[in-house]
């Protein structure tokens, strides 16, 4: 008997049953590590109304900054604009709203989704604007906020290594949002830059347990753009 | 002030090291320093930029710049990271900041009627990390105080402040003014107090 | 009752079977079967148990016995087992019970009376995955019914139980009587009836 | 500038400020993946009045059965008890306080003590004993209860590696518990069985971030106990 495999042949058929309004969660920190092919495909794909959550939401007109240009964006939840100058454009317009959150609660609260917790306290953002509207109790004379999980009906992770039932392994800082993300979705994509055979992955080095996904699809090339390209001197 | 906000990096700790001023420490750490510096992006064991042709575009801070990493360093997710962060497993962070009140209270991600950048983990930090140190000019380029009595711009924390250095010298909060733990040669008390918006001793 | 809890596995499913009746359920799986057992202490993808002389101390399911993995299996901590539990990542479990109400009531882990063993992961299992089965004998030892109308020892989880697999058939909990779903070969209605503390039909 | 160490000596300097009365966290699945060395040294130690945190506070009179044998455990925090006869008899003879908790809750309650968390909802053991005096409340229509992070002043871990700062792999279902225990305790001593340099376990290979261990002890053999010996015949 075969196993079922979760690979699909192509971004098209990963993302088909993605409909107008849909709420999308995509890896990546600025325009590292990110999902591009997926992030492409959206955008191909034509639906509109979307729920973006992703921690930047593209940058300097790159990456997912390409669907707040192409209008197909409603609502963003993320941590940080910086010089995201399209959703800038977008906020002062009003044409998509914007959620602010902080880095860590906005990926506990993906955690959250994923493991089945509805509610937490968290000491982040207490007696700050982020307190706005929110329960704020005492435990231990510290003061808390409560957050709720965030879910969300697809996830579009980036991975270095997977395998037909979706056992991942990543990259260096690319790790980010992307376990947490895979938790809290419906349907979870891994874009691999490597697909492998079952057990290529030794069980101690699954950073990502295929539990957590639902379709990969084989991506080996990635443009990879650097957005702060940082180096140091010859000779220190 | 990055050689000062050096020294209160303990043997041995998990530093983090906010955007702006607080990475100029980085730069003036010896390469062998005995520090663990922990980027929010899932990194701990940061080293320095990389040198021209090896960057790596998956390998970034929180910064979003290219860096390095050094023998021992982990990556990790970022409920990971942010677990290490906000549960007090970060025995540092070094941030920059607008505004500082005597009661340790933070402002340094938003500017009333400015453009939303986002706070990006700057609140988990200032909320969860065993020490605070702030690193920042004395005043603002227009001459107003960022040492003040009660902070006036969006807060990032309540009463998290453990220390502030700027180019005049170092102070601690002490709940109703800020106390002078040192100043830089050549600049008086006098001076200090002209240039602060709150009581000083 | 093996063999027919074995039906209730969809290809490619993760599962998770509990001590006890539930653990004959993966005996009777082929051993190239379309299915990813889970073991609540940290593995995704148990094999079978191992060959002798090829046990591993350090690799055991849930009930402590020794187990091997499959290709594609993983090992984790405890907290992502159990996120994956709680979080609805378990398409199935499979659990042996005390007792099962019409309303989906189940116990299964204490005895009014009885020696204090302890929950383990049961109440996780049952509160978090996606379709529960339970596989029991009909009735207990000393003829007592374990299909109740109300569950009188301590409760696991309330309106939990998908599915009932017993020696005489199988059954489904529809909020005030167990609906018939099969007869075991020979078993007649009135047996069951006559064997079931609550409504058949 | 050489690096400051986490590796200690001894299993004595390890343990050498636990005291009496001290809350401790021991990893570990009955006698699987068991900090050995640690729990006899313990034991040796003398120290009483002690509250510990484990799965099953041992098995069949051995492990941390040892320590309720030598009435040194005043109180069990626990999801399973099963056939360890010595806490059966603790609790019988009430010499032990013994609390049982689910096993989801109660790593969840030690991973929220790690990071930060004070209290979360959850749904397991809603409407149970396990219900009993803690608040529960609904969320988009179905009930949750609060529980509380779990903290410890030292949390006791097995690992198969780990360097003189702390990161750590482990091997197989060892890790279990040991990731939540080193993330909520004060003092967090890792028993390993290899001790590597730096840089000897890629980035990308960390199980276990060193920020989370205090310190390290090099023990390179174990009895490693099996509990329950299966097998299967011969040509199967």
């Amino acid at each position: 008997m075969a196993r079922t495999t979760k690979e699909v042949g192509s971004v098209v058929e990963a993302l088909k049953d993605l409909e107008d309004g849909a709420c999308i969660m995509v890896s990546g920190f600025g325009l590292s590590g990110n999902p591009e092919a997926l992030i492409e495909g959206v955008l191909a794909g034509g639906k509109r109304g979307l729920t973006l959550i992703s921690n930047n939401a593209g940058s300097i007109g790159e990456g997912l900054a390409t669907w707040l240009r192409a209008g197909i964006v409603a609502r963003v939840i993320c941590s940080y604009v910086g010089n995201n100058e399209d959703l800038q454009r977008a906020m002062d317009d009003g044409t998509v709203e914007v959620q602010i959150t902080p880095q860590g609660t906005f990926v506990e609260r993906m955690r959250a989704a994923g493991a089945g917790i509805p509610a937490f306290y968290t000491p982040t953002g207490v007696g700050t604007l982020m307190a706005k509207g929110k329960e704020t109790r005492i435990f231990d004379g510290r003061s808390f906020l409560l957050e709720h999980a965030l879910h969300a009906d697809f996830a579009l992770i980036r991975a270095h290594r997977a395998d037909p039932f979706g056992n991942v392994r990543f990259y260096r800082t690319s790790q980010n949002f992307a376990p947490a993300m895979a938790s809290a979705a419906r349907i979870t994509v891994v874009e691999a830059e490597e697909v492998v055979d079952l057990g290529d992955i030794d069980a101690d080095d699954v950073h990502l347990p295929g539990a957590f996904v639902q379709r990969v699809v084989h991506v080996p090339e990635h443009r990879d753009l650097i957005e702060i390209r940082t180096t140091r001197s010859a000779g220190t | 002030m990055a050689h000062r906000a050096a020294q209160e990096i303990a043997p041995g700790s998990v530093v983090n090291l906010g955007i702006g001023l607080p990475t100029l420490v980085a730069d003036v750490l010896p390469p062998d320093a005995d520090v663990w510096l922990q980027s929010e992006n899932g990194l701990l064991g940061m080293g320095p930029f990389p040198h021209e042709g090896e960057e790596d575009p998956q390998l970034i801070n929180a910064g979003k710049q290219t860096v390095t990493l050094v023998p021992g360093a982990s990556t990790f997710d970022s409920a990971t990271s942010f677990a290490m962060i906000r549960g007090g497993h970060v025995d540092l962070a070094i941030m920059g900041a607008m505004q500082v009140a005597p009661n340790g209270d933070l402002a340094n991600w938003s500017v009333p009627g400015g453009r939303t950048i986002g706070v990006g983990g700057a609140m988990d930090l200032a909320a969860g990390a065993r020490r605070l140190v702030v690193v920042m000019r004395h005043q603002a380029r227009d001459g107003s105080h960022k040492l003040v009595t009660t902070c006036t711009y969006p807060l990032t924390a309540l009463g998290v402040v453990s220390r502030i250095i700027t180019e005049l010298g170092v102070f601690d909060p002490a709940e109703h003014h800020f106390s002078v733990v040192e100043l830089a040669p050549g600049v008086t008390l006098g001076e200090v107090e002209a240039r602060t918006g709150a009581p000083t001793r």
